[in-house]
């Protein structure tokens, strides 16, 4: 047998009380994909810090290149060969986009000084091998979270690695990109580079990965070839459940059919401009309904839920909820400042896609950060009252089964997935009338994507209406009414009950291209 | 399904207590030194005189930590007293009472202007508030044509130095402050309000909070306390004097905030660590006094005792 | 393929976060110059030649000169993240140290200060770098301690060292090039060397980069404890600089100099568009926030009849409106 | 409600003005200045005048209404700036008001030291400097400046230690309320009081020297603290009048007497002639700061060739309780 890249050999990780680890052992040789699955908070993400250092084992050992090794942090990880994409985007959104992709090795020139010609020039390079197009002078921030992953994805590849860790690389990438990755990594694995995958999409793990490990409360349940084992059984281990059980119940997706009698209209959101982004878009939601929002990166999705909210600024366009969006068929809107505090009081509420630097509040607990915005219901004469908000988090905390230690736990300790259905809990507990979601399921585990799709189902079946955005055409397609398919900014189709499938949106969007030059 | 069932239980407050102690360990250690080796400073008037003497500092600290808590600063304070201090004698011919009335709004003034200044304007907090220490100052400064006037009022003089059961006036004021505003910020949806937008300020509009009000809100009381401090400086010194008032208390009052425990980072305050790092600093002075040591060396000891109260609670951003 | 879309505008309200701050913060950075030569031609308009000419220029360009230096490395210091509140202080512990030292000669009298501060940076930035302890606090220590150590050396400010006019500092310190004072040309050269390592090295890559986000600096393997240890110690090597040309222009060193200094320095780094948040920011924005407010600190002298309390209601007001203006320009700029 | 304090002092005009002695040698005309600077006509040019400190106490207020009344009495035109306390503001202010055209300077050093670039520039630009309050230790008279009028800071510390010997019989423990650090007038004076003290061979025991930075408030922190750790203190020699005050007041909070502590104190200002009559302090050492008139009359005797002396050292009072009534009124 060759030796292993990186050996783990049972290291066990406390963090103050949560056992995150517990004897964990894994191999990683070089030329595989070794898959790394689990539910959220399986400790999946500590695994990772472990090895690179960013976290020390309190027992246990890891072995590189079957030397021990207890590397002071990720940068002696990184000189030593091991090159790491981090779960949340870990880049430096108010630099450059090429400075990103070479910092800290930017090419210099014979004076020892950067040359920024040579870097941009590399850059446009490296961004081309993947796909990407950007302007690389840009400052990354401006770009949409799913480029931002391409291009973390595309800075550690572009290192001389021996070992390549990726913590779910793929959460907000389009199936297009996804294609591109597991094309280089096919390339990785035929220069002998071991490559560690996390992911909670199973279907890349058959197509991408030859071993898989299954994690579950910090202890491995199951670690083998990928080939012996089926996605029914991977998700029975990674729950603990029956496969029978799984089998029964279904671990994914919403159910076929809504009753599509859509109720009222709830929201109309007219011609929403706003130059270059948004260019006239136009959306209804009615009562029980969901609307999905389909499109490439960048093609406004993003945009048209943080106008429909009030988070950003529009140069022009209207928001209606309620009876007002009923009455005003064409009626001049009445002239008001929108904004999201305005947007929740009229019954809509928002999960923000960047979860990180727009949803959780790191440093507050789990119970304030659900009742952060039902702050005003909470209250009697701006005293909270403790036993309205623990009821509250109490019932959120256990439909969502949200993992954590208890709900005075700091957010900003708790694994990727949980923080996620932090933020749904918050909208969730505001009852709004109209609910948007960018990427509500982008790093949730199978098991918990399952209980929020049926959650979406079932709150839509009781009249709300949702407007649905994910890069997971899947997603989409089968958990909408009517999808919106955006291009450049606009509207580009309207796909109703039946017609909606994957491949009539990549048509409208291809044709949508060919309309608009 | 037992998904957060069988989860060890929480132990993570422990060591964090043990961190955050910073401030009381040290405060420990000055009294049991000052206990063993300066002779009468176990007195009762020993260490009122303390409590005493901390007020406006403890006071300007409150609404201070209040202001760092939303990740900003507010370097005004100290001009804002002399603001304070510098009305009473214009206004003190309507009686105590109104004249005070004045000054207190014209703390709350100040604080309406740099939480305008940096909730409406999108000025950076320091930038904003440091305009208005040089410009506060000056207009203190140019109301009382730069003079110090004394002042025989026997009700302010009461404010100042007088004691109910023992405990005086300025003391009982400052507990209450830290009362309330230990209970509006545990308690309060203000509070909460207060701690979100200084962990996430996108988040927090996001969520729907009303974040410009409530900065201007936090600033005005930072502005009004302020004031509050000025007025009982006055008082105690039975003097208006605006060329000294709470000369250089900003930085004092940030000491006091972040020794006790509030990072400068916002998204966690505590009040009652605040009056400990007041608490800590004024041992601090005592001690170097009293023992008469030279102000070159009281320096450098001060500067070590910060920094050590500091670097024992520091660390949970590391990681 | 989807197009290149320009950046959005400034975004009141939610994308106050990542998003926006750069682009808001790109704009900016045009905007101190604009406001300098806006203030300029005003005051030339009011004042005419008494305020044009070339001795009051080189008056302001002089003293502008010290400012200038500490506020080089206070911009490399806030671009990283931190704050360096210790340089006031450390600006008269210098000049203490270089009037003390030159009795035994020139190389002394700038190596021994210099020396003392490299290391007074080395303590700051291992604390705030290795230890992790907040800046703003360790830096507000240094500020005490530089002073108490000050003091110390002068005992107490009982003993006054002077420089003896025919050392080599003094002349060279003193001296004159092309009509302009010696430390102006000091701060010149060290602004264009600025310039080069902050925007064409690594190590000036990496201090935006920690600025901008410490830990995705981390985890892109920088070495961050590094960096700030560095940008403390080159903050202080640079206010011991400028310890030491006062030192010279003066030929004494007082312990009593610089108070507030530190708040003039973050005032001009901040004026000239650098986020004091860390990660955006730039040198010449710095240079543009010295002039400004030495030349409005000029200008408001030249009223010469205001008094003392008017000059500082004035010069408060205008630090406001300046800030004001130039965020209103940046954001009409974009349009 | 009663104020105190409140008027404008203005200065009291020449007759104020006495002049305790001169020294130095040559009287210094225009002529001789630095080689000669051109004779000028004061009314018809501008004069600028650059304070050190800020006008926050009694002895910078009087002393800049004192410039400023003897400038419009005499119809001359004033520019005056304030430095603050910054001496790179000073060095700035001067050459500022050279630029603008300022071509006789009264300055006001902050310190003994460090003012060379501006002098320099004066030099250049011949206009003459005439310095009052601190003397330029190091530079010469009639070349670097004109003259210099002043106080004698050692001598007025000796005074205080003379008066506290005779207000204290010569016995008792003493605090010092030291004034600013690292400023010369602190060191002046706590140096004459000490020395004589120990040249009087005195029985006073220095149990404290604490700074008060010059200011009330901090005069009264300081003693309230000094006190409780030196119960047995019995005298208090406060730098200037504002800490003596700060320490009255102290000394009233913590119920003690008038006169249970001896206090002397150095400046002269109403506020503490006041407390002598009051009973709380024993003596005030003047320092005289109505620099005006006799600033003025140098820069005459400058260009008109009657010359300045080197020195010329004001006349301090001495306040006591003997006197204290009568003198109150000429109290700044
Ligand atoms: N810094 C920390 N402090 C305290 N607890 C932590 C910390 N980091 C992780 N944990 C806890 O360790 C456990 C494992 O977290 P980890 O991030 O490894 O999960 P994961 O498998 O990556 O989940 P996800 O799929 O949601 O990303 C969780 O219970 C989490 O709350
Ligand atoms: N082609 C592009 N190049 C650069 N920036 C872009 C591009 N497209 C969009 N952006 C930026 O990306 C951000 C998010 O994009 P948008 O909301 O339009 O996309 P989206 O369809 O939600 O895609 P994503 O899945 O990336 O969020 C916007 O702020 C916009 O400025
Ligand atoms: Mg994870
Ligand atoms: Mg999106």
């Amino acid at each position: 047998m060759t030796t292993a890249a990186v050996r783990v050999r049972a290291v066990s990780k406390r963090f103050a009380g949560v056992r995150a680890l517990d004897g964990v052992s894994l191999d990683l040789y070089p030329g595989e994909a070794h898959a790394l699955v689990g539910e959220n908070g399986a400790g999946k993400s500590t695994l990772i810090k472990l090895i690179t250092g960013v976290h020390h084992p309190d027992e246990g050992q890891v072995c590189y290149l079957d030397e021990p090794v207890l590397f002071a942090g990720p940068r002696e990880a990184q000189a030593a060969g091991i090159s790491t994409i981090y779960q949340e985007v870990n880049l430096v959104p108010m630099r450059s986009v090429a400075g990103n992709l070479f910092l800290g090795r930017e090419p210099t020139n014979r004076l020892g000084l950067i040359s920024f010609r040579r870097m941009n020039r590399q850059a446009r390079e490296v961004l081309r091998r993947y796909g990407i197009t950007a302007d690389v002078r840009r400052p990354l921030g401006e770009l949409g979270l799913g480029v931002q992953q391409m291009i973390a994805v595309a800075r550690a590849l572009s290192t001389d690695a021996r070992v390549v860790i990726m913590d779910e690389p793929t959460s907000s990438l389009e199936p297009r990109e996804v294609d591109r990755l597991v094309e280089v990594i096919e390339l990785l694995r035929r220069q002998r580079i071991a490559v560690l995958y996390v992911t909670h999409k199973l279907d890349e793990v058959f197509r991408v990965c030859q071993r898989v490990t299954v994690l579950r409360d910090g202890r491995v349940v199951h670690s083998g070839p990928v080939a012996e084992t089926t996605r029914l059984r991977l998700v029975a281990t990674m729950l603990g459940r029956d496969v029978a059980d799984v089998r029964e119940h279904g671990a994914t997706s919403f159910s076929e059919q809504h009753q599509a009698a859509a109720g009222e209209l709830v929201l109309r959101a007219e011609a929403l401009t706003r130059r270059p982004l948004l260019d006239g878009v136009s959306v209804d939601v009615h009562a029980g309904e969901v609307v999905g929002l389909a499109g490439l990166l960048g093609s406004g999705r993003t945009e048209t839920a943080k106008a429909v909210f009030g988070a950003d600024p529009v140069d022009s366009g209207s928001v209606r909820v309620g009876a007002e969006a009923r009455a005003s068929a064409g009626a001049k809107p009445a002239r008001r400042r929108w904004s999201p505090a305005a947007a929740i009081r009229r019954g809509i509420g928002m999960v923000p896609e960047d979860r990180g630097s727009e949803g959780v509040i790191g440093e507050l607990s789990v119970r304030d950060n659900i009742v952060l915005a039902a702050l005003p219901r909470l209250t009697r004469a701006g005293f909270l009252s403790d036993r309205r908000q623990d009821a509250l988090v109490d019932t959120f905390v256990k439909r969502l089964r949200i993992k954590a230690s208890s709900p005075d736990q700091k957010v900003r300790e708790l694994s990727g997935g949980n923080q996620q259905k932090v933020l749904l809990a918050r909208m969730l507990c505001l009852y709004p009338k109209v609910l948007i979601l960018d990427e509500p399921t982008r790093g949730i585990d199978v098991g918990a994507k399952a209980e929020i799709q049926a959650l979406i189902d079932e709150l839509a079946a009781q009249g709300l209406g949702v407007l649905l955005i994910s890069s997971e055409l899947e997603e989409v397609v089968e958990g909408s009414d009517r999808v919106l398919v955006l291009r450049d900014g606009a509207v580009v189709g309207t796909l109703r009950g039946t017609e909606i499938s994957e491949d009539r949106i990549m048509q409208a969007i291809a044709a949508g291209g060919e309309e608009r030059p | 399904m037992t998904l957060q069932a069988v989860r060890p239980r929480d132990t993570t407050k422990l060591p964090q207590r043990i961190q955050a102690a910073g401030v009381y360990i040290a405060i420990a250690a000055l009294l049991v030194f000052n206990l063993a080796f300066t002779p009468h400073f176990a007195t009762v008037t020993n260490l009122r005189l303390q409590l005493v003497q901390v007020v406006p500092v403890a006071i300007v600290a409150v609404g201070m930590a209040l202001v760092i808590a939303t990740e900003g600063i507010d370097l005004s304070v100290g001009s804002t007293m002399a603001l304070a201090a510098a009305l009473i004698p214009l206004y003190i011919g309507y009686g105590v009472w109104p004249a005070i009335v004045v000054a207190l709004a014209a703390g709350l003034a100040m604080g309406l202007a740099s939480g305008w200044l940096v909730a409406f304007a999108g000025m950076q907090p320091i930038i904003a508030t440091l305009g208005l220490l040089v410009a506060g100052r000056g207009l203190a400064l140019v109301l009382a044509d730069g003079r110090l006037v004394e002042l025989f009022d026997p009700t302010l003089g009461a404010l100042g130095n007088s004691a109910v059961l023992g405990v005086p006036v300025s003391v009982l004021i400052v507990i209450g402050v830290a009362v309330v505003a230990g209970v509006a910020m545990r308690r309060t949806a203000f509070g909460r309000r207060v701690l979100a937008i200084g962990g996430n300020r996108s988040a927090a509009t996001l969520a729907g909070l009303p974040v410009k009000r409530t900065l201007v809100t936090v600033y005005a009381v930072s502005g009004l306390l302020a004031a509050v401090a000025g007025v009982l400086s006055t008082a105690r010194q039975g003097a208006s004097d605006p060329s000294f008032v709470g000369l250089l208390i900003e930085l004092s009052a940030i000491t006091a905030v972040v020794v006790g425990g509030t990072p400068l980072s916002g998204g966690r305050v505590r009040i009652v660590g605040t009056l400990m790092g007041a608490l800590l600093m004024q041992l601090i002075t005592a001690t170097i006094i009293q023992h008469n040591l030279p102000d070159s060396t009281a320096r450098m000891v001060q500067a070590a005792i910060i920094v050590a109260a500091v670097y024992v609670q520091r660390g949970r951003s590391a990681a | 393929m989807t197009a290149v879309a320009n950046p959005p505008t400034e975004r009141p309200g939610a994308a106050r976060g990542r998003g926006s701050a750069p682009v808001a913060l790109w704009a900016r950075r045009g905007s101190a110059p604009v406001v300098l030569a806006l203030v300029l031609v005003a005051g030339t308009a009011v004042f005419g030649g008494r305020f044009a000419s070339a001795l009051n220029l080189g008056n302001i360009a002089l003293d502008s000169s010290y400012l200038l230096l500490i506020a080089i490395g206070m911009t490399f210091v806030i671009l990283s993240g931190g704050i360096d509140l210790s340089v006031g202080s450390l600006l008269a512990l210098s000049g203490v140290l270089t009037a003390y030292a030159s009795r035994w000669g020139t190389p002394a009298a700038i190596l021994v200060p210099l020396g003392v501060c490299a290391l007074f940076g080395l303590a700051n930035g291992v604390l705030v770098g290795r230890a992790r302890i907040a800046p703003f606090i360790v830096t507000l220590a240094g500020l005490l301690f530089a002073r108490g150590l000050a003091f110390a050396v002068s005992k107490e400010g009982n003993q006054v060292y002077i420089i003896p006019a025919e050392l080599a500092l003094t002349r060279v310190g003193q001296a004159r090039f092309l009509g302009v004072g010696a430390p102006v040309w000091f701060a010149l050269a060290v602004f264009a060397v600025a310039l080069v390592v902050l925007n064409r090295s690594r190590f000036g890559q990496a201090v935006f980069a920690i600025g901008g986000s410490e830990e995705a600096a981390e985890l892109m393997g920088l070495p961050v404890a590094r960096v700030k240890t560095l940008v403390y110690v080159l903050s202080a090597v640079l206010t011991g600089l400028a310890g030491v040309l006062v030192a010279a222009q003066t030929q004494s060193g007082l312990p009593t100099i610089g108070e507030g200094r530190e708040l003039e320095a973050i005032a001009a780094v901040v004026i000239g568009g650098t986020l004091l948040s860390g990660g955006a920011g730039s040198l010449s924005g710095t240079l543009a926030g010295v002039l400004l407010l030495k030349v409005i600190q000029n200008l408001i002298n030249q009223v010469g009849t205001l008094t003392a309390y008017y000059q500082q209601v004035v010069s408060g007001a205008f630090l406001i409106v300046v800030v004001l203006v130039q965020s209103r320009l940046s954001r009409r700029g974009l349009r | 409600t009663k104020t105190a304090n409140e008027t404008p002092t203005t200065s009291n005009g020449a007759a104020q003005q006495q002049v305790r002695g001169t020294a130095g040698t040559a009287a210094c005309t225009h002529d001789k200045y630095n080689g000669g600077v051109p004779k000028l006509d004061l009314k018809s040019v501008t004069v600028g005048f650059a304070q050190s400190e800020k006008e926050a106490n009694p002895f910078r207020i009087t002393e800049t209404q004192s410039i400023r009344d003897e400038a419009a009495k005499r119809g001359i035109k004033l520019i005056t700036t304030n430095a603050q306390s910054d001496l790179n503001k000073e060095i700035a202010d001067i050459q500022g008001m050279i630029a603008q055209g300022a071509k006789a300077l009264i300055i006001s050093p902050l310190n003994s030291e460090g003012l060379d670039p501006a002098l320099k520039a004066a030099q250049d630009a011949k206009v003459p400097i005439m310095t009052i309050d601190r003397l330029l230790t190091t530079k010469t008279a009639c070349t670097d400046y004109v003259g210099w009028i002043g106080s004698d800071f050692v001598e007025q510390g000796k005074r205080a230690a003379d008066a506290m010997m005779t207000v204290t019989g010569g016995k008792g423990d003493v605090a010092i309320l030291l004034g600013a650090s690292g400023v010369n007038v602190t060191v002046d004076r706590t140096k004459g009081f000490k020395d004589q003290l120990t040249a009087k061979n005195s029985g006073l025991k220095i149990v404290a020297e604490q700074t008060g930075d010059f200011t009330r408030e901090k005069g009264q922190k300081v003693t309230e603290q000094l006190i409780t750790a030196n119960p047995g203190i019995s005298a208090i020699y406060a730098e200037n009048d504002e800490m003596a005050l700060g320490a009255v007041a102290a000394l009233k909070a913590a119920n003690k007497k008038a006169g249970d502590v001896k206090i002397i104190t150095i400046d002269g200002t109403k506020g503490a002639v006041q407390g002598i009559l009051d009973g709380w302090i024993s003596g005030v050492i003047e320092s005289n700061p109505r620099f005006g008139p006799l600033a003025f009359q140098a820069l005459e005797d400058f260009y008109s060739g009657k010359g300045v002396p080197e020195k010329t050292i004001i006349s301090d009072k001495e306040y006591t309780q003997a006197n204290a009534r009568a003198e109150l009124a000429n109290a700044y």
